[in-house]
């Protein structure tokens, strides 16, 4: 059971680290377009800016719908990334930490998108049930890929046990089993539609819906979402790595050079993670449409996350 | 693409870093048409500048001319009809200005 | 206007979608009216206007050589295109004929801005389907032209290259040289865009994507690469060659191509790049020397042409634009009449919208290159007949009052 | 704490684009002030589809009649604290188009303007220096 005071003073950390990540996205974006790019702090500039800007409510808004949900988006996105970090300073867990931190993902891109509903204007709603199609493509192979490596580790629903399996078994997951493998390649195919991104950011295509659900939003509320976004990004990077590539050797760097190193190699490998899944895919590809993006997913990752059940059942 | 976007990583960006960047600028070439020059020693008030300019900047004052460079489109006719070259085209071209009236100093 | 008998849809599944007039997937104001069901357009309306600047009325009441400049700023893609249109009208009035080297030089221009305003377009398109970096990469590309407008002819958009009788800037040596070099950059970066447009995810988004047949492209009457994707084989440069174009006409060919969806619309755009370094190169190699123009001082030029009318046609890059002009004889203008390309072309939107997907509104709205600011004179009610309905300029006053 | 805030503000300009009427000369000048060679993400310019999300309004074109209302509204629509700046001949004092019917240019008698760049069209680099000079006089 991990202390609160953990999990609260991790908050401001992820605040911190997915700002940070959103800036080295954008960075390394540009310089892939031959650019110079933002500052790595320009997230923070802007999230600062937007805070401190006016709030507008449309008069076609619903009103408490609207205003609550960022909140929520971002207080549920960035709980999702304090748990597992706070799991990962504090070594220990509690019991189905892992359903308890995909839902409150899952929930934050809800939030986002059923406030942009309620915005009352029409490309709120298009935004909205576009994403709900995605929601329904990209979630299922990620949930499967997920009890496939907790099978494997355990079974274990917590999340601590996971990376505990792969410290006693001498190798990272993915390494040492193929369901495990499988299920690793379809949480990082997952990756970058659950955070919404080119090629599947259909849902806030910005020259065919400006920018959905975000349509009508501005000031502290728009920062909020872009808040919860990028944690969500970070949270999910996170995850990826810790659950299938955790090297035991990551846990040895701490027995050298103390749990900060460990805490590092996590995030250096995080932040790996989401160049691979969210940077480069974002940078080298055109946006999808709906109807063939979710046939991506129902045709590769679908497939691919009941092999990977299968094949862990089987034990293999 | 994934080569090319990965290539371009470890390129030099193309990047002129302008503002950022002391003295970093995209060459203005010699023909650059910008902010006007007028030299009112050399005019000899014949008001053919006038007759061409086609976004109205030039009026007529005491027998010479006066320019309103507000409404000047740089399209250098002015220059090409004076018969005494008495109209220059600089290379100055970063007008930013808080008012209108401030351009014609700046 | 909502078609009531043809569209079948359940009350709520159906909502209006305002597209524009400020709309990010559309540089330029113009308003879409899209009837959707989920994804699905049922209807289209479509109304233009909002940068009308009735730059024919005052051309009408400025003098010829305001006038150059007032049509230079119909539009800043195709500046060149239209006061090469205009200025050959008035040489064919006033009896004027340029010299060789003009003629060239105006070629040269010409083509030059061809390239920039395909290279613009292929960028848009690729923004509009959300792959920045090739956005990125054509408009680099594209810097390299604009450097070349700046150094010939002193600024990147606006060129004031024409004048009564000729041209003003002259090409230096150097100048052609450093062409050249441009031409052959521009080539390779083509080749490399053209790789990139055939690849997996983008051409998925273009192909069969807004298609428009051969009869309803010839009963529409759409001009440029627009018509030509369609299967029309149809170019000014070719069927009626004006400046040196009679002279080049062997150093290109005419695109075309018989899909008539949007790949194909940016397919030739892409092919043509290809030609148009072809021309920029013939044109150079043959460059005569000589005079530049007519060494008149460009008053007494303008006063030298007399009353009379002539219409004068170029192949902009979006497609054919058509002047009319008719002089006064003094030194102003009686009546100047312009068809621009864009405006042949976006009647058929309509066409190549319904059926299709909200995402592809964009798309097949980039794909015919509009840039709305010579097309904003009308009002276009357009049903089933293909009907166009014109506002004149009183009637659109009205209507704002 | 203020000049945290006045320091993100200036860091931060996001940019609504709105076309009043212009020959698209401006508008691709400031296009291409986002690409590779002038690249104004490195002071922090972006793009914005939606006037909620913008700071900085960017007119350019001499004001038609048409788009008069929509100006009006597109600039209420943006939050506080805002600037604007015109951008290009046409959309500091109408010209060349002065005289029409259907201009009721120029801009600033409809709107405040902060910032004006001259330029037909002017360069990207003074476009990029017009949107500092802006935020920074009226965020700074
Ligand atoms: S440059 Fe053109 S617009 Fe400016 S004053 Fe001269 S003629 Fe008039
Ligand atoms: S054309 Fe030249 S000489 Fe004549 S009034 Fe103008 S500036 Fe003076
Ligand atoms: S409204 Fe009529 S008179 Fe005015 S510019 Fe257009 S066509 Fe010419
Ligand atoms: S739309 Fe046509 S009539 Fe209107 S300003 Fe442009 S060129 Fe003139
Ligand atoms: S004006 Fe347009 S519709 Fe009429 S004939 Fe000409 S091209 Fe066809
Ligand atoms: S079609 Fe019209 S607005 Fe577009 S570039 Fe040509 S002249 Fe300009
Ligand atoms: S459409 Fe009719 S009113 Fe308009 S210019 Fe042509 S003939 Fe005249
Ligand atoms: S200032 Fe010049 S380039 Fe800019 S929109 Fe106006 S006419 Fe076009």
């Amino acid at each position: 059971m991990i202390a609160l005071e953990i999990l609260l003073a991790t908050l401001p950390l992820v605040f911190l680290l997915s700002l940070l990540f959103e800036g080295i996205d954008r960075k390394v974006h540009a310089r892939m377009q031959r650019r110079i790019g933002p500052p790595i702090i320009q997230p923070f500039y802007d999230f600062i800016k937007l805070l401190v800007k006016e709030n507008i409510v449309p008069t076609t808004a619903a009103r408490s719908i609207f205003n609550a949900s960022p909140s929520l988006a971002a207080a549920s996105s960035i709980v999702g990334a304090a748990i597992p970090l706070a799991n990962l300073i504090a070594r220990t867990g509690i019991i189905g930490d892992l359903i308890l931190v995909m839902y409150l993902l899952t929930m934050s891109s809800i939030m986002i998108v059923v406030g942009g509903s309620s915005s009352g204007n029409p490309y709120g709603a298009v935004g909205f049930s576009r994403k709900i199609m995605m929601l329904i493509g990209y979630e299922i192979p990620l949930l499967i890929s997920v009890v496939s490596i907790s099978i494997k580790a355990g079974p274990s629903l917590i999340y601590y046990d996971i990376i505990l399996a792969q410290i006693k078994s001498d190798k990272c997951l993915a390494c040492a089993y193929i369901s495990s493998a499988t299920a690793a390649l379809t949480f990082l195919l997952c990756i970058s539609a659950a955070v919404g991104v080119v090629p599947f950011d259909i849902p806030e295509a910005k020259t065919e819906v400006i920018h959905g659900p975000l349509i009508e939003y501005s000031g502290p509320q728009l920062a909020l979402l872009k808040l919860a976004k990028s944690s969500t990004i970070f949270s999910l990077s996170l995850l990826a790595f810790t659950l299938f590539f955790y090297f035991p050797t990551i846990y040895e760097l701490s027995i050298v050079l103390g749990e900060i190193a460990t805490l590092g190699a996590c995030l250096l490998g995080s932040l790996m993670v989401m160049l691979l899944t969210v940077t480069l895919p974002r940078t080298v590809f055109a946006r999808l449409k709906i109807g063939q993006a979710f046939k991506t997913y129902w045709f590769f990752p679908l497939p691919m996350a009941i092999t990977s059940l299968m094949l862990s059942v089987l034990g293999w | 693409m994934i080569w090319e976007a990965l290539k371009s990583l470890f390129k030099k960006p193309l990047t002129v870093q302008y503002l950022t960047k002391p003295d970093e600028k995209v060459p203005v070439p010699e023909r650059y048409r910008g902010k006007i020059s007028y030299n009112r020693d050399a005019c000899i008030g014949c008001l053919l500048c006038i007759r061409t300019c086609p976004a109205g900047a030039i009026t007529a004052d005491e027998r010479k001319v006066s320019f309103s460079l507000d409404r000047c489109i740089f399209c250098g006719q002015c220059s090409e009809t004076c018969p005494r070259k008495a109209i220059e085209i600089t290379s100055k071209f970063e007008i930013v200005v808080y008012t209108k009236s401030e351009i014609a100093s700046q | 206007m909502v078609n009531e008998r043809e569209v079948k849809y359940d009350e709520f599944a159906r909502f209006i979608l305002p597209v524009g007039p400020v709309h990010p997937a559309l540089k330029e104001p113009f308003h879409l009216k899209i009837i959707v069901k989920r994804e699905e357009v049922l209807d289209v309306e479509l109304r233009l206007g909002h940068v009308h600047r009735g730059i024919e009325f005052l051309a009408e009441n400025r003098n010829l050589i305001q006038a150059i400049y007032l049509t230079e700023r119909i539009c800043g893609i195709c500046s060149h295109s239209h006061t090469t249109c205009f200025i050959q009208a008035l040489e064919e009035v006033g009896g004027l004929k340029p010299p060789e080297r003009a003629l060239y030089l105006r070629t040269l221009i010409f083509e030059l801005e061809r390239a920039h305003s395909h290279l613009l377009l292929l960028g848009i398109m690729a923004y509009q389907i959300g792959f920045d970096t090739l956005f990125m990469y054509t408009w680099a590309a594209r810097e390299k032209v604009l450097d070349l407008f700046e150094e010939i002819t002193g600024n990147r958009i606006h060129h004031a290259m024409n004048v009564i009788g000729g041209v003003r800037w002259d090409l230096t040596p150097k100048m052609a040289e450093k062409t050249i070099r441009v031409m052959k950059d521009i080539e390779v970066t083509t080749r490399r865009i053209y790789d990139f447009f055939r690849g997996e995810t983008v051409e998925k988004r273009l192909s069969g994507v807004g298609l428009l047949s051969q009869h309803d492209a010839h009963e529409l009457c759409v001009v440029g690469p627009t018509a030509r994707a369609s299967g029309l084989v149809f170019d000014v440069r070719k069927d009626d060659p004006y400046a040196a174009y009679g002279d080049l006409n062997d150093s290109f060919s005419v695109i075309s191509k018989k899909e008539g969806d949007s790949y194909a619309r940016t397919e030739v755009r892409i092919l043509e790049l290809f030609e148009l370094i072809n021309i920029v190169q013939a044109a150079l190699d043959r460059l005569p020397n000589g005079p530049i123009n007519l060494g008149e001082s460009p008053v007494r030029l303008m006063r030298r042409i007399p009353r009379g009318e002539a219409i004068s046609r170029v192949e902009a890059p979006r497609g054919e634009l058509i002047y009319f002009v008719k002089t006064n004889g003094g030194d102003g203008l009686e009546r100047l009449k312009i068809r621009t390309p864009t405006l042949a072309n976006i009647i058929s939107l309509k066409k190549m919208l319904i059926g299709c997907e909200i995402a592809d509104v964009p798309v097949i709205v980039t794909s015919i290159d509009p840039c709305l600011s010579c097309a904003n004179r009308i009002t276009l009610v357009d049903h089933e007949t293909g009907e166009v309905k014109v506002v004149n300029a009183d009637e659109l006053r009205r209507k704002k009052s | 704490m203020w000049k945290i805030a006045s320091r993100s503000r200036i860091k931060s300009p996001w940019i609504f684009h709105l076309n009043t009427g212009s020959c698209n000369g401006c508008d691709i000048e400031i296009v291409a002030a986002l690409t590779p060679r002038y690249d104004a993400e490195r002071l922090g310019c972006v793009l914005v589809g939606s006037p909620r999300h913008a700071d900085v309004l960017i007119l350019t074109g001499p004001l038609t009649s048409q788009m008069m209302p929509r100006v009006v509204r597109v600039y209420e629509q943006i939050p506080e604290p805002k600037a604007v700046v015109a951008v290009g001949s046409c959309a500091i004092s109408g010209a060349p188009f002065l005289g029409s019917y259907s201009i009721e240019g120029p801009l600033d008698r409809i709107i405040p303007v902060d910032v004006y760049v001259a330029g037909c069209p002017p360069r990207p680099e003074a476009i990029i220096r017009g949107i500092v000079t802006a935020v920074k006089r009226k965020f700074g």
